[in-house]
């Protein structure tokens, strides 16, 4: 297996390389596509069977196993994987166009050939059975994507955020590395199957913490999430777009094949209530800092965290679903969880490459500076908005589907009496997430796309490319596909948790049923709506139809710029929500002491507590440690001598008291 | 079936039509004046369907779209609801959430249309009314969580069909669900844009949640969302009425008139003897509101355990 | 064979001494590569099972892996620096030439050596010939450089001496072949064999570069013509780790194994601590690089301290590590040819000047920092996994954060080279291409290793590393 | 007869560590030289006359005559007679070396083993530690010199407490070492004097990060 990987990134990387500028994101697209076709076809057979495939075997020297195989549950993240990256390259041929001049050919070869490892390596990802070729994957994928967010490495920021995503991966990635290497002392085997056996005769709690928190790295676990919101922005708009709406996938996949190896019911109970709490958690705090940033790309990674919380939440009830031996519970925990997943993937995927569409034609993402882009790039703003209207769960969009079935999860947990205390919290937690997902997505898109542009240049811009428009249909097709015939899109989940908990396919009888009233839900929803504005155009057709100005409410000079902007908006929520996202910023508002204020100039700015906690005492600590280190670079040989002689006496000391044997 | 499902919608219209004008008599008679003809709000919306349209040249499409969409959700969501025994016309496992969802997109569409406007009074209006949105969530879900506690299905449809509570009567469910009718009923106050927490009647703009965000509406667009509200409070209303009827015997024409009665007094009365809260007192006064009902929740998951161990 | 091999060897580089014209560098260069790669072939027909033992010498398969390595960067060094010193006189391009044929000679002296004297006579002889190409440039500073190599290398072989006379008398046969050595001292006195076994690790440290004798080494490098720094920081410290490993290899046997275990993982650390540190405040891709050397021979201590799999991934991390390095640091000698320059503050946007050059430095830095598909990253996922497996979680975490220091600072430079607005407003000549395949030939061998070991290479440090 | 040789020889450790003069450092070289050579004749008077003659000559011509010499030479040149006092004080030298000398004697007395004289490893032992005390508590490349030579000293010392027993390679070894010394003396007297001017390792601290 990996001869014929050695020889397939020579030839992409050499493809990428030779092609000429402008024809590189063909030849990934090309690649990418093939690769994504196949595995998704192989993908659809497995789902459609429900037999797993063997795709590789590798011989395994190191860290037990080295197979490759297939299951419902890969076959799922496969197809996610395949969709989002082919949407990706796609998206960045005309994202990166305007820039391609600006940088080096090499650099763009490089960016390319990244991406396509990216893509490549996730399906490796999903496919691996474990161990050493799981590791292989997984580090690929971590250094693949730290290339690909370098794409601006000119500007400082982007290189620390990139920085901060690498040294982040690297401890998820040591965390791994410990939860195998114990799994394979004590099984002789890595795969994830092993695990069972694992945790079958031992505690399995500390293991699987471990393997929560390497593989919630990825995902943006709170309070691990501290590298989002620094890497989405600095990173290109094609490449937030499938870290955030694929890569971050692979940490949830983990973390869903090590809870699904859990057997015991107390353990699972326990596991359960950590997920649970990790989801309430990650969400409440992914949702609240959401709603608080004022740029367009961190808001987002914001929500993709607040996303990770719900689809955590789902895993967390189905997790206790199984404790309890609900079948029931169970499979709407987890399906809620899987098709979140799925969901999630296209959304974001769609709302990445419409932030990247903003930034093309306005070269700015504060959402304070936007505004009334509607008009300017009528297509982008549409499919915007639906992505927005899909990751508040709105009906009759894909988002609500999934979270109906968490909701149904919990709702079912407490009818039956099982959990009910965990239950509520997240039921609790799940419906403010929701409410506050409505106030974050509409000051998004109103801030950006509604009102009258705040500035020149974004009362300027322009549509985008036709190519970039059919990128991002395809997650659009998605989203409405599984919004509005979401018994397929169940179908679907069902088989993939049938990998994770058969007792969880058990469970699904009664979701159909439900599946179809959702389905003409939406579809009464979307006639009667539509047959009300039809109604009321040809009403209005014949009456009279003026244009005038705004209603000031008696003010007589309003501008733009007294628009309500993002800050304002969410400024209700701020007051309450102020000990989770200080504001900080420079300048200083109005005083309302001041009965004619003077010009003032104010730029707020919501800092995340836990970014405080990741960067301040212990990088301080290296820092120190590291000047008294230089201390030792005298240059003089009597101090070289003297490293020889101390470490000798460290040694003689350290034997004479026994401290090493 | 069928019909009784059309009785059903029929019924729920009829609530809906009636209570504001409940609302309005009571108000009158508590203010010792005769009051308006009852179906004045009527009158008042057919003069508005008649009325031509004045947009302003910063709104886009989404600003025409948005009533519709707001009136379609609410309607739909009212299609959820159950008026007594009756069937409702949609009904699944979960559909709760489905009602809840559908008021958010309502919701949604609103304060789009109303930032579309480019007003900063209208922003301001759609800022509170998204954060008090995002509030009463979780209030309305505890509501729905404690409905299906005590009755061990998640359907309204199932909660209100009578035959599930034969272990379920007692004191202790009737005054769980007294409360939880009492939440959505606060929640109806909310959700509606009444006194305590917004005041349909004000004339400054500052003060504004609801009324605020249509101003830039005239005619047909202003009319389907006049409509749309109705219909949430009407839905609201229904559901708290069913609620307390539950605890004794849930019919129809029980339901319906309590509906109205109850919406109808409760809102009339605050509204003639409170003030509106100030704004910032909003927030706590919905903190307030979903801490009740999680503790209405968690009141009803120790008495049935409790219930359990007898 | 090998008495052949040598005797020819250090005639091709003492004639020459006395070439007359490039040409004749050349054609004795090829000489030289020629019975270099002669013997390779010899000990690749008999499998790296070794010949016949000749005198001091036994072609074992440790000294042969090391040893055709050695051959190919040595090629590729004198093959680059030709070019790299085309400007220089004759006499001194001519003497540069004939050390690094001695160095080369005295290198493989040491990894084919069969007595503990004789493996620190050739370490000893390498000491003198690297000196010699440390002072090629005759500047203060390589004349500072070259004086430290010697004198610090020279003090710190003299105490390795003491340890290896001690390891001498704790075994009782008299002899110091490594074989008879293995044999006799495994009843030994432990307290001899501890003193000297930490004796010849503090003494061989300055060849290995690793603590506590490392400096002297990052000193070298640095003062050295970029491509002679690419054989000092492979070659000669691969000789170093030959040394020590035969000695590990004996100490294995002995009581006092756990105890040089310890020892190896408190260098290990140390040294990774230097380097990760060090590599956060230098300002000179040359000493950057040699910081990088102490940060992997650590690693590779490491691997040697927790025995089990830990010792073949030292030995793999060793053999691969000698060719990323020696790519880098031919690379860096085609930077010096466009900045005349080393220093990291002074010097950028290498994506748009060279961009082979920076793409091969990007590739190298990749495959130096272990991260997939590099062959560095079997053998840390192995050392790694090793500690975790023994559950030695203070010394897991340690790594750690040091792995991530040395991650941190290692890409903030090579983000900085390719990237940074390059701080002079000079335009700099366009690179040449011609010499880069030097550079990229071993890296992309690195790479094939990385994602796919031949069964004979894992056949061969299995069998280096089975006792 | 070799004790109270030994015993001189640890005294003339002792005396290197508190000393400042380099005229002295170099006549303790050159008695270390003739002790050694005093040694060599006493202990290795079992193997056979070759071998003998061959160790002999070659300490009497390096280690008592050649060196010293060279170092004298050397003090003669760049006319720096002390080491500096920026370095440590006497006193703390002598506290170092007898920190060395107690660790040395701790090891010793640890081996229980009557394989080799113990004394003589524990006289080169503390032979090699007084040399690296001496090179990092002193700052000018002399002292620094003399400490090589110190250690150098002492390993000879030792290889010829185990010599009888593995001689040719021991012989080919020394020979390398001390060839090695003069090399290094050779450099400093020839380039670094000419180049730097000054003996001070302070001048020599330019290569650094």
């Amino acid at each position: 297996m990996f001869p014929y990987l050695l020889t397939a990134l020579a030839a992409v990387a050499a493809a990428i390389f030779g092609a000429p500028l402008r024809a590189k994101a063909w030849v990934a697209l090309a690649v990418v596509a093939a690769a994504s076709a196949w595995a998704g076809s192989t993908a659809i057979g497995v789902l459609a069977d429900g037999a797993p495939r063997i795709l590789w075997q590798a011989d395994g020297f190191l860290l037990g196993g080295g197979g490759g195989s297939m299951d419902t549950l890969s076959a799922l993240f496969v197809l996610l994987i395949s969709l989002g990256s082919v949407a990706s390259v796609l998206y960045s041929h005309g994202y990166l166009a305007h820039s391609l001049a600006e940088k080096s050919p090499a650099h763009v070869s490089l960016h390319y050939t990244a991406l396509t490892v990216m893509a490549l390596s996730m399906l490796g990802v999903a496919t691996s059975d474990g161990g050493y070729t799981f590791l292989f994957f997984w580090e690929l994928m971590t250094i693949a994507s730290f290339l690909l967010i370098l794409y601006d490495a000119e500007r400082r920021e982007t290189v620390r955020a990139a920085l901060a995503y690498l040294i982040m991966m690297h401890i998820g990635f040591v965390l791994l590395v410990a939860g195998f290497a114990t799994l394979d002392r004590a099984c002789g085997s890595a795969d994830f199957a092993a695990l069972a056996g694992y945790f079958a005769g031992r505690n399995p709690l500390p293991l699987f913490l471990v393997f929560l928190l390497g593989f919630g790295m990825k995902a943006g676990l709170f309070p691990m999430h501290v590298w989002l919101p620094q890497a989405h922005p600095a990173a290109p708009s094609h490449v937030s777009a499938l870290m955030s709406g694929v890569m971050i996938k692979t940490g949830i996949y983990g973390i869903l094949r090590v809870t699904a190896q859990l057997a015991d019911l107390p353990a699972l109970r326990t596991a359960g209530l950590i997920l649970l709490g990790c989801g309430i958690a990650t969400g409440l705090w992914g949702i609240l800092l959401a709603s608080a940033q004022n740029d367009i790309k961190r808001l987002l990674a914001y929500s993709s965290i607040e996303n990770v919380g719900v689809i955590l939440i789902g895993a967390g009830v189905g997790t206790l679903g199984l404790a309890a031996g609900n079948d029931t519970v169970a499979a709407c925990g987890l399906c809620g969880a899987l098709l979140h997943t799925f969901n999630h993937s296209l959304f974001k995927s769609l709302l990445f490459f419409g932030a990247g569409n903003v930034l093309t034609q306005t070269r700015t993402l504060s959402l304070d500076a936007l505004g009334g882009l509607g008009k300017h790039m009528p297509v982008s703003a549409l499919l915007f908005l639906a992505g927005a209207a899909a990751i508040c769960a709105l009906p009759p969009l894909n988002g609500f589907v999934s979270e109906l079935l968490i909701y149904l999860g919990l709702l079912d947990g407490i009818a039956a009496g099982s959990g009910v205390p965990a239950a509520a919290a997240g039921l609790a937690a799940l419906a403010l997430i929701g409410g506050l997902a409505v106030l974050t997505f509409t000051k998004l898109y109103g801030t950006v796309f509604l009102g009258a542009p705040r500035t020149h240049e974004v009362a300027e811009s322009t549509e985008v490319d036709r190519v970039r428009i059919a990128a991002m249909a395809l997650p659009l097709a998605g989203i409405l596909l599984v919004g509005l015939f979401p018994q397929a899109a169940l179908d679907l989940v069902v088989r993939a948790a049938g990998a994770l908990a058969p007792e969880a396919a058990r469970g699904t009888a009664s979701l159909p049923p439900v599946m179809t009233a959702v389905c003409r839900t939406a579809w009464l929803l979307i006639a009667v709506t539509g047959l009300l504005y039809a109604v009321k155009s040809r009403a209005q057709r014949r009456r009279i139809r003026r244009t005038g100005p705004t209603w000031g409410c008696g003010f007589t000079a309003p501008n733009v710029r007294m628009q309500y902007t993002g800050e304002s908006f969410a400024e209700g929520l701020q007051s309450v929500a102020a000990s989770v996202a200080p504001r900080s910023g420079e300048g200083r508002a109005v005083d309302k002491s001041e009965l004619f204020p003077a010009a003032h100039n104010f730029d707020a700015e919501h800092k995340d507590r836990i970014d405080a906690l990741f960067a301040a005492w212990w990088v301080e600590m290296l820092r120190r440690i590291n000047r008294q280190m230089m201390r030792l670079r005298t240059g003089k040989v009597n101090h070289y001598v003297l490293f020889a002689l101390l470490f000798l006496v460290t040694v003689f000391l350290l034997s004479v008291f026994n401290l090493i044997r | 079936m069928m019909t009784t499902s059309l009785l059903n919608t029929l019924l729920a219209c009829g609530v809906a039509l009636a209570i504001p004008g409940l609302i309005n008599r009571v108000r009158a008679r508590l203010a010792g004046r005769k009051g308006i003809r009852f179906a004045q709000h009527l009158y008042d919306v057919r003069l508005l369907l008649r009325k031509g349209a004045v947009y302003s040249p910063t709104v886009s499409a989404l600003f025409r779209a948005a009533p519709a969409v707001y009136l379609g959700a609410a309607f739909t969501a009212l299609l959820f609801i159950p008026v007594g025994d009756l069937a409702p016309l949609l009904s699944f496992d979960g559909d709760l959430i489905c009602f809840a969802y559908l008021l958010a997109l309502g919701r949604f569409a609103l304060i789009l249309a109303a930032l579309d406007t480019g007003s900063s009074f209208e922003g301001m209006g759609a800022s509170r009314e998204a954060l008090y949105g995002a509030l009463a969530e979780p209030a309305l879900l505890f509501a729905g969580a404690t409905l299906a506690l005590v009755c061990g299905c998640t359907s309204f449809a199932d909660l209100t069909a009578g035959a599930l509570f034969v272990s379920m009567s007692g004191m202790h469910t009737a005054v769980v669900l007294l409360l939880t009718a009492y939440v959505l009923l606060k929640l109806v106050f909310v959700e509606s844009g009444r006194v305590p927490v917004d005041d349909p009647r004000t004339h400054l703009e500052l003060t504004m949640i609801h009324e605020v965000m249509c101003l830039d509406y005239c005619g047909i667009d202003l009319a389907m969302i006049k409509i749309a509200g109705w219909f949430k409070t009407a839905a609201l209303a229904l559901l708290a009425a069913d609620t307390a009827l539950m605890a004794f015997d849930c019919r129809w024409w029980t339901a319906a008139p309590l509906a109205v009665l109850l919406t109808g007094a409760a809102v009339g009365v605050v509204e003639s003897t409170r003030a509106r809260n100030k704004l910032v007192r909003n927030t706590t006064f919905l903190l307030t509101l979903a801490a009740l009902a999680a503790l209405v929740f968690f009141t009803g998951y120790l008495l049935q355990s409790d219930i359990e161990i007898r | 064979m090998l008495l052949a091999y040598f005797i020819l060897s250090v005639l091709i580089a003492l004639a020459t001494f006395r070439a007359g014209g490039r040409r004749t560098v050349a054609m004795l260069g090829t000489a030289f590569f020629a019975v270099q790669f002669a013997l390779a072939a010899a000990l690749f027909r008999c499998g790296f099972r070794g010949g016949a033992e000749a005198l001091f010498f036994t072609p074992d398969a440790l000294g042969s892996l090391f040893f055709v390595l050695l051959a190919a960067v040595s090629a590729l060094v004198f093959i680059h620096s030709r070019d790299y010193l085309a400007d220089c006189a004759i006499a001194d391009y001519r003497r540069y030439a004939a050390l690094q044929m001695l160095l080369t000679a005295a290198i493989t002296g040491a990894y084919f050596a069969n007595n503990v004297a004789v493996t620190w006579i050739f370490l000893e002889a390498t000491t003198l010939c690297a000196a010699g190409l440390v002072y090629f440039r005759h500047t203060e500073h390589s004349l500072e450089a070259a004086w430290k190599y010697v004198f610090v290398c020279s003090t710190g072989i003299a105490v390795a001496y003491l340890g290896i006379l001690l390891l001498g008398t704790a075994a009782t046969g008299g002899s110091l072949g490594y074989e008879a050595l293995a044999r006799e001292v495994t009843h030994g006195n432990p307290l001899y064999l501890k003193t000297a076994f930490v004796l010849i690790l503090c003494g061989y440290s300055c060849k290995l570069e690793i603590f506590p004798l490392h400096t002297v080494g990052v000193d070298a490098n640095f003062a050295a013509p970029a491509p002679a720094s690419a054989l000092i920081s492979t070659g000669l410290v691969n000789a170093g780790f030959v040394a020590v490993y035969r000695i590990y290899r004996i100490m294995m046997q002995t009581e006092a194994a756990p105890w040089v275990r310890s020892v190896l993982l408190l260098t290990g650390v140390a040294s990774l601590a230097v380097g990760a540190f060090f590599l956060r405040r230098t300002n000179n891709y040359k000493r950057f690089l040699s910081y990088s050397t102490v940060e992997n021979m650590g690693i590779a201590a490491i691997g040697l301290g927790i025995g089990g799999p830990g010792v073949w991934a030292a030995v793999f991390h060793t053999a691969c590590h000698t060719l990323v390095k020696s790519s880098l640091f031919l690379q860096t000698a085609v930077m010096h040819g466009i900045y005349d320059d080393y220093r990291i503050n002074r010097i950028g946007d290498y994506m748009r000047i060279n961009r082979i050059g920076a793409i091969g430095f990007l590739l190298g830095a990749v495959l130096l920092l272990a991260f997939p598909p590099s062959p560095l990253f079997v053998s840390e996922l192995m050392i790694l996994g090793g500690v975790l497996a023994d559950e030695r979680w203070w010394l897991a975490a340690l790594l750690l954060v040091l792995l991530c220091i040395v991650i941190y600072s290692f890409v903030s430079r090579i983000v900085r080279l390719c990237y940074q607005p390059n701080q002079d407003a000079v335009h700099r000549p366009a690179a040449s291409h011609r010499l880069a395949w030097t550079a990229l030939v071993p890296l992309g061998a690195a790479l094939v290793l990385g994602l796919w070991q031949p069964e004979a290479l894992r056949a061969l440090i299995e069998r280096i590393v089975t006792i | 007869m070799i004790l109270p040789l030994v015993i001189l020889y640890v005294v003339t450790l002792v005396y290197l560590s508190i000393t400042e003069r380099f005229r002295t450092y170099a006549s303790i070289i050159g008695l270390q030289g003739w002790i050694l050579f005093g040694v060599a004749l006493l202990r290795l008077h079992r193997i056979d006359l070759p071998e003998l003659l061959f160790i002999s000559v070659e300490t009497l011509l390096f280690k008592t005559l050649l060196v010293p010499a060279l170092l004298f030479a050397v003090i003669r040149r760049t006319h720096i007679h002390r080491v500096r006092t920026s370095g440590s004080s006497q006193f703390n030298a002598l506290l170092l070396s007898v920190g060395a000398a107690a660790a040395a004697i701790t090891l010793t007395a640890a081996m229980a083993d009557g394989n080799i004289d113990r004394v003589f490893f524990g006289v080169a032992l503390y032979a090699v530690l007084s040399g690296l005390i001496l090179i990092v508590v002193r700052s000018r490349i002399f002292s620094h010199m003399v400490g090589f030579l110190v250690i150098e000293n002492g390993v000879f010392l030792f290889s010829m407490a185990v010599g009888t027993e593995m001689p040719f390679l021991i012989n080919v070894a020394i020979l390398l070492d001390i060839m090695i010394s003069v090399l290094m003396l050779g450099i400093f007297f020839m380039r670094i004097g000419n180049k730097l001017h000054a003996d001070d390792a302070d001048s020599l601290t330019n290569v650094k990060d």
